[in-house]
């Protein structure tokens, strides 16, 4: 009957209309945005501070544009009270206010760091997008990922992004993977794979073959990761790297047979320990707890792994066998020699090779073996005699954390989320596969975690950030000591643990303005005979039998080329008199304090957070001390000692009291006892 | 209708020819034309009423899909990233479809060509266009085209593999022969078939390999053109 | 006599201001009636009176009706959807957003373009049948069937070029095998295509383009072909009224 | 016919059940003993960053009124939305024992973490833990705190780090130390750290820390002490649990 | 006949309904259709401009900012803001410093420092901006808001 009656239809279907066309704004009436506001007002209605709220509060949409970052915000839409620092005990989203940040969330906007969709003003649509292409925000686990696209410096604050750097260096990920932070720094690797050119004078393939097989089974802190080798390819790679070793003649040298007998243990064990071989390497205790440093790799089980003739003349010369090893150079005699190697040769686990039985190798296996470690990517990480480092072995991974997903394979049941999937990758790589290259790392969950958001920074956005935004990273120095100095430093590897000049590391005191602060006398001794200046230290300078010769040389070195322009060190000392000691020890005592942290009189105090002060009078020279009361952090950036202000007049009180603490007569009767 | 009267206005169009209106007058008569007051309405307001009426449904069945069905939107144009299957609007998937058929030339170019082309000139194209049934005269030998013209298609669409021609083909085909019978005690449906033009028969094939290309390509086709059941997941 | 509603709305018919906009009076005589379709300069593209039959739902299923209503609808929300539309990439996209989450009705609007689009193709392919099956495309209609597949095509090339400004992954790949397809005519197909997208990828020229033709173009060009097929209607005869010219000697219902 | 086997049927049912019920046994359904309690064994008060797991599980053991162990107790947990379980719910083992990782909410302050388990005639019984997930500034804190602050706050000796607080002849608090330091203003604390223990008339072995900390610093230090303070720093922070 | 005039009234009422109904939906249409054309969004930059440390600007100097078209003066009184825009017809003025001058290359208006029309053809005197120091310490104005003459921040 549509037509037998228009005037019918037409009035009844003109209601129809009316009444369809009335639910157009009701949708926006309706609207998430909206219900969360009425929410809010709500919320404050019975707060005390209601009044002030409500006058601060806007309705309708709220956006935040910030068109030099890209960035359209519509958050705070629904997050109303992000800038109420009085709502910060509640406990209810979306009107928690933000926590305190370094930034301004004007100047920055939310996606730059939550990522997801600003410009939605839905839920779902905001935190989830559902398309594919858009971003998701990002979980609060991976947040500080966020911060990577324009810190490459290495802030406190972010210690999980700053970490998974650390980790995507130092687990070798940048051999395979190329990564280049948004500044345009590639990341370079700071592990050091060994070159396995003369691995044959160094081990056994019988050793290659049960390493290879699981090198965390060698050592737990081995970062070389599992392949989950088949045995036979194990067989086959284990013959190959024989196969292709050349011998170099420095590993031949002639070995006198090491004692064995207990004394000689106990006599290599203390040498080991007095050489403070543990300030880099360790070993397991007793209890099977890892006692010492990382650097260096664990040598619990050395014996098992190194032949005899090669452990010596590697500890006789490391950079004999390896010229880029962290490893100085000791200057140990013979006898020396064969007491520390014998006591390492003894560090043996039958039980690692115990199944390990391989017939001689055939030309088939070797070719195998070739061609297993030239698929495998070896040379990647490893020189190897016959086969070229392979370029762009594995995907860059550079824009990893802008992927899209179309692109990205899940697994049946996986989070759909980019963080699911590489958190997958790294966890278990050959879960997507088992044809797949990348291996089984030894990661604990933090690790992952932390990797997870080293990648995650690696975004799009942070290569089109404005220039001005990005804070560089330090830029590493290739500082290189000059002439017959600089070569003894370099043969004693000082830049492993101390810095000069910003290269070097950080296990020990930086030297750069060493030559002001140090008197001469004490440290050609400190050279000839190292002593700890902290009492709680564990890691301690290693005594490298240098002679005095080379001792000289190096102390002269030092005090001539490592001088602060800031002052002079031989500025004249001031006058000693016993008052101002007098009013120097009671300022160190009561005014500043100074004995919770160091200890001058042994009897009395106790701090041993900073170095013992009991012999400063002959450590130091005066300037340094008086320069150091007045600013420590001028002249050594970062450290402990807090500037507490002191006025000149004290500070030169409390030199004159610190130079007077010789402490001569203390340490030689701490000596005889 | 049927009772003669003495003048009788006739109204025909000789089709053959430029249609006009002609009125036969008798002679000594003058003419006289005979309003057919119930044949005629009001356009205000029967008409625009009525017109009123439909725009009302139409544009409440449209704000209704509007209301409650999103239009699509994905994501941000990327010409790095090719969507699979990347599909065209849907009224030129069944173009589409064709091309999955065809060379280019053939499917993207001439069949659509000539569909337009064959669309613009069915009004000059001045055969029987009293639009008398196609097997009404000449039997035998039109059936003896018809043969030879649906056989040559059909070996054509096989050799191209278009099956989804060939359904509607001989679906239609067969109508045609069901309708080329002889039509004696013909029931009502078969009376209307055999009433049928030529046009209309092309025309109908038309339409359903037309209909049947689009439903393929928009239901139908997965990701590189494969073949999907739509509710198969 | 109270006064009424009716009463104001028969006090405003009758003032001159009224009078003067709208020339018929407000009579129910036939001859009002007459003057109201021949008065009004929307109206007078249709004759005085209709054929009953061709009124009647089965002649013609309103479909020509309902694809000029989708052409209004088309145009009045093109127009708004317009003012927050930029045809640059990849604001484009970006403007799709805003009308989703931050345009008051934005969302209705651009659901209510799009589907009225869908339905105008549909309607219009509907609508070409229809008139095929009734036979109304016989002279003396011929040229009007003819205008009416010119309208189709330009119905198809609208709907075609609006699909692209929304610049998401649909439009841009559709458009891109589209575009292929056209340039598989022979000679001059890779020239259209090059002219149609102002280049060789669908790019920013592109997207300009399509608006251009989307919003300027096709649909002065497509007014101006209805005017004239509406006209056409008339002076041809008025509506098919839907009779089937059967030839003599057969069966007729 | 049919009446006298129904009749006959129902006899022998009645009969064998009559036979059965002083031969059966209660069915151990459920734990042995009914549980009265849940115990914390391990894990309460962890601090750790928002959205990540703790470092440690949580374990808890499912007590019965006598204080012995009950297995096979059902137990579950939920807190604050956003808070993830693994698992979130189990049944204690042969020790009574039960243990679960959790990842804390995305969201800084005080996690309340309940364990339920259904005691006798349905009764629930709860455990409450409190766990801390730090925020971006009290994040911060905490890693100067560590650097600079917990040698001689912390009284507790690691390998790495021996604690110089048995040094000092002046207290140190510890920065957990609720009971002492929530009665300190936030400006006091601030002022504390920033011109040392004389500032408050305190002890001069805190040293000002003005010069050598920035003063986002120093607020973030101010920050992460009133989070970890125990029992908590009542007014600011929220504490999420269940509502 | 009963019958039929009952059923032209209720034909009328109808059509009364559905014509009452599209007229209301076209209202409804209008006022929806304003809403619609008022933006809920801005994309203009924010009235706020963050012009830097107030060290920036040395004692007695007059700095243009030509960005975000405003004088940032650094007075002996303390710190303020004019806009840069003449109140004549809106040009962008500049500033002169050997004449000591604001002219404005339009039409000839001059000012002086503190905004005080000299000559020209401008109804009003350079409006002074809302200044004020935030938590960073840096220093910003509201071009959105003028604030009385004289009207100085002291850092």
């Amino acid at each position: 009957m549509l037509f037998g009656d228009s005037a019918r239809a037409f009035g009844t279907l003109g209601v129809v209309l009316l009444l369809l066309l009335a639910i157009v704004p009701a949708r926006d009436f309706f609207s998430e945005w909206y219900r969360y506001q009425k929410g809010y007002l709500r919320l404050i209605r019975g707060r005390d501070d209601a009044i002030t709220l409500q006058r601060r509060f806007e309705g309708g949409i709220h956006q935040t544009w910030i068109p030099e970052l890209g960035v359209v915000d519509r958050c705070g839409s629904c997050h109303v009270a992000l800038k109420e620092a009085s709502l910060r005990n509640v406990g209810i989203q979306p009107f928690r206010p933000h926590p305190p940040i370094p930034h301004s969330l004007d100047e920055m906007g939310c996606v730059m760091c939550h990522r997801g969709q600003g410009a939605a003003t839905t839920v779902e649509e905001a935190h989830r997008s559902a398309k594919e292409s858009e971003d998701p925000m990002v979980p609060a686990r991976y947040l500080e990922s966020s911060c990577g696209q324009c810190h490459m410096d290495k802030p406190t604050g972010i210690p999980r992004l700053n970490a998974g750097r650390t980790l995507l260096t130092r687990y070798g990920c940048v051999h395979c993977h190329s990564i280049v932070l948004p500044d345009g720094v590639k990341l370079a690797p700071t592990d050091d794979p060994p070159s396995l050119q003369h691995v044959a004078d160094k081990t056994t393939r019988e050793w290659i073959f049960a390493w290879i097989k699981n090198p965390q089974a060698y050592s737990g802190t081995a970062t070389m990761p599992n392949f989950q080798l088949k045995d036979e390819d194990a067989r086959d790679i284990s013959a190959f790297l024989i196969a292709q070793s050349t011998m170099l003649a420095s590993s031949a040298a002639p070995a006198s047979a090491a004692a064995s007998d207990a004394a000689a243990l106990q006599a290599g064990a203390s040498m080991y320990g007095e050489s403070f071989c543990a300030s880099c390497h360790a070993i397991q205790n007793a209890a099977g707890l890892l006692v010492g440093g990382n650097v260096g790799p664990e040598l619990t089980r050395i014996g098992t792994k190194a032949k005899p003739d090669w452990l010596r003349a590697w500890i006789g010369n490391p950079k004999g066998y390896d010229p880029e090893t962290l490893m100085p150079h000791y200057r140990f005699d013979d006898k020396q020699l064969t007491l520390i190697a014998g006591f390492l040769e003894n560090k043996t686990d039958s039980d690692f090779m115990a199944n390990v039985k391989l017939d001689q190798a055939t030309p088939r296996q070797v070719a195998h073996g070739k061609l297993l470690v030239t698929e495998m990517g070896c040379a990647v990480c490893h020189e190897i005699n016959g086969i070229h480092r392979p370029d762009n072995f594995a995907p860059d991974l550079t824009a990893v954390g802008s992927r899209p997903l179309a692109k990205i394979v899940f697994l049946p049941e996986m989070p759909r989320t980019l963080a699911a999937y590489v958190e997958a990758k790294i966890k278990e790589p050959r879960s997507f596969g088992s044809a797949l290259k990348m291996p089984q790392f030894n990661l604990a969950t933090g690790q992952v975690d932390n990797l997870v958001t080293a990648l995650l920074a690696q975004t799009d956005r942070a290569r089109t950030l404005p220039a001005r935004l990005r804070v560089a990273g330090h830029a590493s120095s290739n500082y290189e000591p000059a002439g017959a100095a600089g070569r003894l430093m370099r043969d004693l590897n000082c830049f492993s643990c101390h810095s000069i000049n910003g290269r070097g590391g950080d296990m020990a005191p930086d030297l750069t303005w060493e030559g002001s602060a140090v008197q001469r006398d004490w440290l050609l001794k400190f050279f000839k005979n190292p002593n700890t200046l902290r009492p709680t230290l564990i890691r301690r300078m290693p005594k490298f039998n240098v002679t005095d010769q080379e001792a000289g040389m190096l102390t002269d070195y030092i005090l001539a080329v490592y001088q602060t322009p800031a002052f002079d060190r031989d500025s004249p000392q001031p006058a000693s008199d016993a008052s101002q000691i007098e009013k120097g020890r009671q300022l160190f005592y009561s005014k500043y304090a100074c004995q919770a942290c160091h200890i001058v009189d042994p009897q009395k105090d106790k701090g041993y957070i900073g170095p013992t002060l009991t012999e400063v009078g002959s450590r130091l020279t005066a300037a340094w001390i008086f320069q150091w009361l007045k600013g420590p952090q001028t002249l050594r950036p970062g450290t402990l000692e807090p500037d507490q202000q002191i006025s000149d007049s004290d500070a030169t009180s409390l030199t004159t009291f610190l130079m007077a603490q010789k402490g001569h007569a203390k340490t030689q009767e701490a000596k005889h006892k | 209708m049927s009772d003669q009267k003495p003048f009788q206005a006739a109204i025909e169009s000789d089709s053959r020819k430029a249609p006009v209106r002609i009125a036969f007058v008798t002679r000594r008569t003058s003419p006289q034309v005979k309003a057919e007051s119930d044949q005629y309405v009001m356009t205000w307001p029967e008409g625009i009423f009525r017109v009123l009426v439909v725009c009302e449904v139409l544009a409440i069945i449209l704000v209704t899909m509007s209301l409650f069905w999103d239009a699509p939107l994905e994501g941000l144009a990327d010409p790095m990233q090719t969507p699979n299957p990347a599909k065209a609007p849907w009224y030129f998937l069944g173009l589409q479809e064709l091309l999955h058929y065809f060379p280019p030339v053939v499917g993207g170019v001439l069949i659509p060509t000539l569909v337009v082309l064959a669309l613009v000139i069915i009004p000059y194209f001045n055969v029987n266009v009293e639009a008398e049934g196609l097997w009404l005269r000449n039997r035998g030998k039109r059936l003896r085209i018809f043969a030879a013209v649906v056989l040559a298609l059909i070996v054509f669409l096989i050799v191209f593999e278009v099956w989804a021609v060939l359904a509607p083909t001989v679906l239609i085909a067969a109508a045609m022969l069901f309708a080329a019978r002889e039509a004696n005690n013909a029931g009502r449906f078969r009376r209307w078939l055999i009433l049928r033009p030529l046009s209309f028969w092309i025309m109908t094939w038309f339409l359903a390999s037309a209909s049947l290309l689009t439903g393929i390509g928009t239901f139908f086709r997965g990701p590189g053109w494969s073949w999907v059941w739509p509710w198969k997941e | 006599m109270p006064p009424t509603i009716e009463g104001y709305w028969n006090d405003l018919r009758s003032t001159k201001v009224w009078r003067s906009v709208f020339r018929s009076g407000t009579g129910t005589s036939t001859l009002h009636r007459a003057l109201a379709v021949q008065q009004n300069v929307f109206l007078h593209l249709a004759s005085v009176k209709m054929r009953r039959r061709s009124l009647a739902f089965s002649a013609t299923w309103y479909l020509g009706t309902m694809s000029l209503a989708t052409f209004l609808i088309l145009t009045a929300t093109g127009i708004l959807l317009m003012l927050y539309y930029h045809p640059s990439v990849p604001q484009a996209y970006a403007d799709m957003k805003d009308l989703q989450f931050v345009v008051s009705a934005g969302v209705f609007l651009r659901n209510l373009h799009r589907w009225s689009a869908h339905a105008m193709v549909f309607l219009v392919f509907a609508h070409m049948f229809k008139v095929f099956y009734r036979g109304a495309y016989r002279p003396p209609r011929e040229f009007n069937w003819v205008i009416g597949v010119i309208l189709l095509i330009l119905t198809l090339f609208l709907s075609y070029t609006g699909y692209l400004l929304p610049w998401d992954q649909l439009a841009f790949w559709a458009i891109t095998v589209g575009a292929n397809i056209m340039s598989a005519v022979p000679v001059m197909g890779r020239k259209v295509r090059f002219l149609m997208l102002g280049g060789n990828t669908v790019n920013a020229n592109a997207l300009l383009r399509f608006y251009v033709l989307h919003c300027v173009i096709l649909p002065l060009v497509a007014g101006l072909l209805i005017a004239i097929h509406f006209w056409r209607i008339r002076k041809d005869g008025g509506l098919h009224t839907g009779q089937v010219e059967t030839p003599a000697g057969a069966p007729n219902e | 016919m049919r009446p006298a086997l129904v009749t006959v049927a129902a006899l022998a049912l009645m009969l064998s059940f009559a036979c059965q019920r002083p031969a059966v046994q209660p069915v151990a359904k459920g734990p042995a003993t009914v549980p009265a309690a849940i115990v914390e064994v391990s894990g309460g008060k962890q601090v750790s960053t928002i959205g990540t797991p703790l470092d440690q599980p949580l374990v808890i053991q499912v007590n019965d009124a006598q204080g012995a162990a009950v297995a096979g107790a059902s137990v579950r947990f939920h807190s604050a939305p956003g808070v993830i379980f693994q698992p979130a719910s189990g049944i204690t083992g042969s020790d009574g024992q039960f243990t679960f990782a959790v990842a804390l909410g995305g969201m800084a302050g005080r996690y309340q973490i309940v364990a339920t388990t259904t005691g006798a005639s349905g009764k629930a019984i709860e455990l409450r833990m409190d766990e801390l997930a730090l925020g971006f500034e009290q994040n911060q804190g905490r890693q100067l705190s560590d650097l600079y602050c917990t040698r001689c706050h912390d009284p507790e000796s690691t390998a790495e780090r021996v604690s110089n607080h048995d040094n000092l002849t002046a207290q140190a608090h510890a920065f957990s130390d609720g009971a002492f330091l929530n009665k300190m203003s936030d400006a006091d604390l601030m002022a504390i750290i920033q011109h040392g223990g004389p500032a408050l008339g305190k002890s001069a072995e805190m040293p000002p820390y003005g010069r050598t900390l920035s003063k986002s610093g120093i607020q973030a230090l101010a920050a992460y002490i009133r989070a970890v303070a125990d029992p908590p720093h009542q007014p600011g922070e929220a504490v999420y649990a269940q509502r | 006949m009963e019958q039929s005039k009952d059923d032209v009234t209720r034909r009328g009422s109808f059509i009364k309904i559905g014509i009452g109904s599209l007229a209301v939906a076209g209202c409804g249409a209008a006022v929806f259709g304003y809403q619609f054309l008022s933006p809920n969004v801005l994309y203009e930059p924010s009235p706020i401009a963050n012009v830097g440390k107030p060290d920036r600007f040395p004692p007695d100097s007059v700095t243009v900012d030509l960005v975000a078209g405003i004088y940032i003066m650094h007075a002996a009184e303390g710190f303020y803001a004019l806009t840069a825009t003449c109140t004549h017809l809106g040009c962008l003025t500049a500033w002169k410093p050997d004449l000591n001058i604001i002219a404005c290359p339009c039409h000839g208006s001059k000012f002086n420092r503190r905004g005080v029309k000299i000559d020209g053809p401008a109804p009003r005197p350079l409006a002074w901006l809302k200044v004020w120091v935030n938590d960073e310490g840096d220093l910003l104005v509201d071009r959105s808001t003028p604030v009385p003459q004289d009207h100085f921040v002291r850092v």
